[in-house]
């Protein structure tokens, strides 16, 4: 009994508390270390739903990769986050009973929610029986869903592009170690035997 | 096997998404909170299909969180990279900075 | 063969035309002469077999242009004893104009052009000629009209040769919109725009009536209107005869070809070849001999001052087209189209002549700077003369056949308006007589006034705006020719090229001897085998017959008159030639009114034009600018501003303002689920 | 009774990862000490030899030593980040190790996607450097961090293509299936280290760049940088970092046995090889192993930053995506895949 469930409210708590810690901690750093622990508790709630390989992925992709480059982008701009803090308590009152009022509704419309006979029926992908979540998402993946999949092979890899478009900058005057120039250098060529007369000098 | 019902985690999915939705509206000052309050509700949808695929049994929920993922760490990288962009031409990620369409 | 004649033309201005710059001048003058000159021969050959000879007129299909419903065009070529002869007449003085203006444009940078517009008139006028359908009649009638624009404004340097040719133009557009109006009366009538299919039925339509602007008109009667309504503006009619004048901005070889010989009688042509319509609507008949008539005085009395020795003979021109038509309307087809035929030789000649006179005289046309000329360029006066004879009718030549036939008719006839017809033409022969006789004693006699007066110091009488217009156009042919010599030191008349004299000497055969050697075919007892029912007449029609029996007076009167004018001619300018200016001091308001063309063009200037200008100011300023453009795109963009410039407001560029407004409207979307209850 | 029931799955893996944590700190104190023995003897030094018999007892003065002196926090640090970036590293490198598998099913948590759970956490090992470098409120720790994270981040993406050609030979994310899958008649011969001989190296190198081992410690380099991001840390945070260090590498010792070399099966596959207890093997192939990591830290002279990434970028990610076609193809044409057969 117990087990999942107080994992259930362990993990939901957690991430709830540290995503508000996210939009509300001063420091844009710990926002990003809070957002870290949201996601990791995000992961924990995948696993209790079976979904092992996303929950995974959600820590390798999220927590390894992209909170890095916001952890990176964070500390390198030379920003005043104090003076970027100002004005959040001014504009409270009035989005925070917009969004409260949101959020009462959906959790109004969604709290009696249930699975129809309807949609049950209707399963475009069951999960196949005895077999680990990994590989039945493979299996699903690589066959019903190949276009979408290499369509988002093809979205990372202008990502990609665009980023490093968007940030190269090329310096000028850095030496730069050229490998193939270097091993095809010979001993002929690197090295000047002279004869030096005695106390000539070259 | 779970003694926790689907409505349970759309609740969680939806606080998390009005927090992110707080954030953007609430945050005057700093592009990247909006950019992680971005990341926040992403989640939550994430957290949405991957619930639904568990209670109904169906794979397509997280083969799409997959995808989300995907374009979501597109996004990220994009959006910092216009932010780095944007901040070696003017020296600040104010948002009342950023409130023109042309350089 | 048939095809050969009417495409060689064409072929010349598809060489010459796209081609010409990179061929060269020289080949390109070759080519489209000579390509003129097979066509030429072949006609001649034509009208020996169709005409004089026995082969059946013959229409040959060469391809479907259009179908649409019942309306049929087709591309064809109609060859009858008429077509035969508007070949002979078109093809022969084309090619002899090829010939002629090889030399007389010999020192023009762009040649190619020239010729390849002459070949390009060329075929258009053959298209015209041959068609046997209206469609295909106004296509040529269309495309001798845009070579006619082309060819006056041909030195388009020049602003005055730019507006006499757009006024050529938009006069002609008055003529053909009623042709374009007569040919789909016809269709209306008959269903069809073929010769065969309104022939036929033209009999059984006469005296039907058709309901139109609330009243019963009789509906052979507008048509044959709306269709001479085209022939009027084609042939510079009284009324829209203003373009032919100005038309002689353009070289003097295209004012014999288009604007003597064949373009401009293409009205006449039409008429006759739709005679059967015409003989059906005998009120048409009477406006066209009224019209004519009219034109042929008119024009005739303005010719009698002018002063530039082509205008002159384009008012002759006008003239003479006015007898053609007097011919036609008294019911005399044949009359009219042997006038034509007659006329095309005698009136090129002329526009020929007075080219090389203007060649000679290093292109100046005022015959008040020239005089004496006969000794230095005897040919080209020998020429003239012949011309002037045929012109006037001196007894057997070309115009003494032909044009006293038509006033013979004229008094013979018993239609309405044929006697004001005779009357008329029996005046203006006298009057083309004087003005005729006038221009070779003012060019070819008395002392030259071009070696001593220098350019200009002949304008003795008042001097006015035309001649200051001429005087413009000849400025800058001289700029063209400067090693010429401009100033009257220094000119030295001579005779021109032999490519130039060998047209006028064959021309001059023609002006002779054609109507000797036609008449009897063309007008007298040979005429039933030769037309071959080419021109219908109905069976009450015996004009041709009548002709042959009125009185001995009436038949000398045109003679007579003749004579007088010639003496009249020879007394102004031989034995007292302080008279005319006497007489135009004395008659002053008759003069100017001669002179200035009896005020025609204030006349149009102030009837249309003006009223024209302020109309278009009126729908520009008012209509456009003040109604469509202020409710319309400017009103609409102005809108587009105001509204924009609010809605620029809503746009502050802060996120956070878009992402509250979305929240916003998701808020409120949520709200509307969750109260409705929409599942 | 029934409480007991529910919780005793609970308590049992406590109780076997205390074991585990008491085991591998032990283990850890030996490494170190066989670290400083051999490099000491390749340079013909005696190394540590005072503290007990050849100075065995030298590890756990050293940690005594650290925990006595006194913690010091540089004045505007951020003190909450700068004392949890070595618990995150320490916490992280340990906990790799639960769903290492030392035997035959002896792995705390033996869940089905092992190898990516090993690879999500050595990911976040280098949130405990980038919070370390940034915390200390200083320009060396910084650059070192920054310099660090990335060197991490980018040998991290030609260790990933290494595991997916691993796992394309044994079809199974499990680490014990892993191992599993290289039990051939063959024996050693049929460990992947011989089939995937090239991801074997770019793995064991990757490994060395990845834990920041020599020679590719430009993080802290000791004769250039001192400590690099750890310049400010002192005592027990910096024993943490450095325990948390050797933890990390001995995992990727243990990793480099489970996916090249057999994991706890016998060399030879035949008695009385096969009656020794699967530990023993795997202990001796993770020393094996760290014997090679030492080596290699005694004698070859350190990379220069951008040599280093261009080895990274430029050399084993291309060399790697390759293998991962090549394999894929051999596998797909030959039918030699385990994974095939389901």
């Amino acid at each position: 009994m117990g087990g999942t469930a107080l994992f259930f409210y362990l993990f939901s708590t957690v991430m709830i508390g540290a995503a508000f810690m996210v939009i509300s901690s001063r420091n844009p750093v710990h926002s990003v270390l809070f957002l870290i622990l949201a996601f990791f508790n995000a992961a924990g709630l995948f696993v209790l739903l079976g979904a092992e390989f996303l929950a995974m992925i959600l820590v390798v992709v999220y927590v390894g990769a992209v909170a890095v480059l916001f952890l990176f982008v964070v500390m390198m701009l030379d920003v005043d986050f104090a003076e970027l803090e100002k004005g959040f308590w001014q504009y409270l009152p009035v989005g925070g009973t917009l969004v409260l009022v949101v959020l009462i509704e959906v959790a109004l419309s969604v709290g009696a929610w249930s699975i129809g006979p309807i949609s049950i029926a209707n399963v475009a992908t069951p999960m196949p029986p005895g077999m680990t979540n990994t590989m039945a998402l493979g299996r699903v993946l690589y066959t019903q869903y190949f276009y979408l999949f290499q369509a988002a092979g093809f979205i990372l890899l202008t990502a990609m592009i665009g980023a490093i478009v968007l940030t190269l900058r090329h310096k000028v005057g850095v030496k730069r170690q050229n490998v193939a120039m270097q091993n095809a250098r010979t001993p002929a060529e690197a090295v000047e035997v002279r004869k030096v007369a005695s106390r000539q000098g070259i | 096997m779970l003694t926790i019902s689907l409505s349970q985690f759309l609740i969680v999915a939806a606080i998390l998404f009005t927090l992110g939705v707080a954030g953007i509206v609430l945050n005057h000052k700093n592009i990247i909170i909006v950019l992680m309050s971005v990341e926040l509700i992403l989640l939550s949808v994430n957290i949405n299909l991957v619930a639904f695929s568990a209670f109904l049994g169906d794979l397509t929920g997280q083969v799409f969180a997959l995808f989300i993922l995907t374009v979501a760490a597109a996004e990220a990288a994009i959006g910092l990279a216009i932010l780095v962009c944007y901040y070696r031409n003017r020296g600040s990620i104010a948002i009342d900075d950023i409130n023109m369409m042309k350089g | 063969m048939y095809a050969a004649i009417v495409f060689l033309p064409l072929l010349g201005f598809l060489i010459a035309g796209p081609f010409g710059w990179r061929i060269g001048a020289r080949p390109s003058e070759i080519v489209t002469t000579s390509l003129l000159f097979v066509s030429g021969a072949l006609s001649w050959i034509v009208f020996f077999q169709v005409a004089l000879g026995t082969a059946p007129a013959s229409v040959s299909v060469i391809g479907n242009w259009f179908t649409s419903g019942a309306l049929q065009v087709d591309w064809s070529l109609r060859i009858d004893t008429l077509t035969a002869v508007m070949l002979v007449v078109v093809t022969t003085v084309s090619s002899l104009v090829h010939l002629y203006s090889i030399g007389y444009m010999r020192d023009d940078p762009s040649r190619p052009r020239f010729f390849s517009y002459l070949s390009m008139f060329t075929f258009a006028m053959l298209m015209l000629v041959t068609a046997d359908n209206l469609v295909q009649m106004f296509f040529g009638w269309e495309g001798v009209g845009l070579a006619s624009y082309l060819l006056i404004g041909f030195w388009y340097e020049k602003p005055s040769a730019n507006a006499a040719a757009i006024k050529a133009f938009v006069v002609n557009r008055v003529g053909d919109f009623g042709f374009a109006l007569g040919i789909f009366l016809v269709f209306v009538l008959t269903q069809s725009v073929g010769f065969g299919q309104i022939f036929a039925a033209a009999p059984g339509l006469a005296n039907k009536t058709i309901h139109i602007f609330g009243l019963d008109l009789d509906a052979m009667t507008i048509t044959c209107l709306l269709l001479f309504m085209g022939a009027m503006g084609k042939s510079a009619q009284f009324l829209l005869h203003t373009w032919l004048p100005d038309a002689m901005e353009g070289p003097t070889p295209v004012s014999a070809l288009i604007h003597a010989a064949t373009m401009v009688t293409a009205g006449v042509f039409m008429v006759a070849r739709l005679s059967p319509l015409f003989e059906q609507a005998p009120a048409a008949l009477s406006f066209v001999t009224i019209i004519g008539a009219t034109t042929a005085f008119f024009a005739a009395t303005i010719g009698l001052v002018q002063n530039d020795i082509k205008r002159v003979i384009a008012y002759s021109t006008c003239s003479q087209l006015g007898y053609m038509f007097v011919g036609l309307g008294v019911g005399g087809y044949s009359l009219g189209v042997f006038h034509l035929f007659t006329h095309a030789f005698f009136k090129a000649l002329l526009f020929l002549g007075a080219g090389a006179v203007i060649d000679a005289m290093h292109h100046e046309q005022d015959m008040r700077n020239m005089g004496g000329l006969w000794r230095k360029i005897p040919f080209t006066f020998a020429m003239m003369t012949i011309g002037t004879l045929a012109l006037t009718g001196f007894p057997f030549t070309a115009g003494y056949f032909s044009k006293d036939a038509i006033i013979e008719a004229a008094f013979a006839s018993t239609r309405g308006g044929a006697f004001y017809g005779f009357l008329l033409t029996t005046l203006a022969a006298g009057l083309t007589s004087f003005y005729s006789w006038r221009l070779v004693f003012l060019t070819f006699f008395g002392a030259p006034r071009w070696a001593a007066a220098g350019h200009g110091a002949g304008h003795d009488l008042a001097a006015h705006d035309h001649a200051a217009h001429d005087h413009e156009a000849h400025e800058h042919q001289v700029h063209d020719h400067e090693d010429h010599g401009h100033e009257g030191h220094a000119l030295d008349p001579h005779e021109s090229p032999f490519s130039m004299l060998i047209p006028l000497g064959v021309l001059a055969v023609g002006a002779l001897f054609a109507g000797l050697i036609f008449s009897h075919d063309f007008i007298g007892e040979g005429g039933p085998e030769f037309w071959k029912g080419a021109l219908y007449l109905r069976p009450d029609n015996h004009i041709l017959e009548a002709r042959e029996d009125i009185p001995g007076f009436a038949k000398q009167l045109p003679t007579l008159l003749m004579v007088v004018g010639f003496l009249v001619a020879v007394l102004f300018y031989f034995l007292a030639p302080s008279l005319p200016g006497r007489l135009a001091r004395g008659a002053k308001p008759l003069y100017e009114f001669l002179l200035n063309k009896w005020y025609f063009d204030e006349l149009y200037d102030a009837i249309f034009v003006r009223p024209a200008f302020s109309l278009g100011r009126l729908f520009w300023k008012g209509g456009d600018g003040a109604i469509i453009d202020r409710l319309g795109p400017d009103g609409v963009a102005a809108r587009v501003v105001d509204v924009t410039g609010r809605v620029v407001k809503l746009q502050s560029g802060y996120i956070y303002h878009y992402a509250f407004a979305m929240l916003v409207g998701l808020a409120a979307v949520i709200t509307w689920y969750v109260a409705s209850g929409v599942r | 009774m029934t409480s007991f029931a529910a919780t005793w799955p609970l308590l049992l893996t406590l109780i076997k990862s205390v074991v585990l944590l008491v085991v591998l700190l032990i283990f850890i104190a030996y490494v170190l000490y066989a670290d400083r023995k051999i490099w000491a003897a390749v340079q013909l030094r005696r190394g540590p030899n005072v503290v007990g018999p050849f100075g065995i007892w030298q590890s756990f003065a050293d940690m005594l030593k650290f925990v006595f002196k006194e913690p010091v926090i540089p004045d505007g640090a951020n003190k909450g980040v700068f004392l949890l970036a070595p618990f995150v590293m320490g916490m992280l490198a340990l906990s790799a190790w639960a769903v290492i598998p030392v035997s035959e099913g002896w792995a705390i948590a033996n869940i089905n996607v092992g190898i990516l759970y090993i690879y999500a956490i050595s990911s976040l090992g280098v949130y405990g450097i980038i919070m370390g470098g940034w915390a200390s409120n200083s320009k060396y720790p910084f650059l070192s961090a920054l310099r660090s994270a990335a060197q991490m981040i980018s040998y991290e993406v030609s260790i990933g293509f290494v595991f997916i050609t691993v796992l394309l030979c044994a079809g199974s994310l499990n680490l014990g299936d892993i191992v599993a899958a290289q039990d051939t008649r063959f024996g050693l011969l049929g460990w992947y280290w011989l089939p995937l001989f090239p991801m074997f190296v770019i793995f064991f190198i990757s490994a060395l760049a990845e834990t920041n081992r020599p020679p590719f410690d430009l993080v802290e380099a000791e004769s250039e940088l001192v400590a690099g991001f750890m310049v400010e840390y002192s005592s027990t945070p910096y024993m943490i970092f450095m325990l948390a260090e050797y933890v990390a590498i001995v995992t990727m010792c243990a990793l480099t046995t489970i996916l090249f070399l057999g994991g706890w099966l016998s060399p030879v596959p035949f008695s009385p090889f096969t009656e020794v207890p699967g530990a023993v093997w795997f202990i001796l192939k993770v020393c094996a192993v760290f014997f090679m990591f030492a080596m290699v830290k005694a004698f070859v002279p350190r990379y220069r930053y951008d040599q280093l990434m261009r080895l990274g970028w430029k050399v084993f990610l291309p060399i790697s995506i390759g293998m991962v076609v090549v394999v894929a193809g051999v596998l797909q044409f030959t039918g030699w895949g385990a994974g095939m057969a389901q």
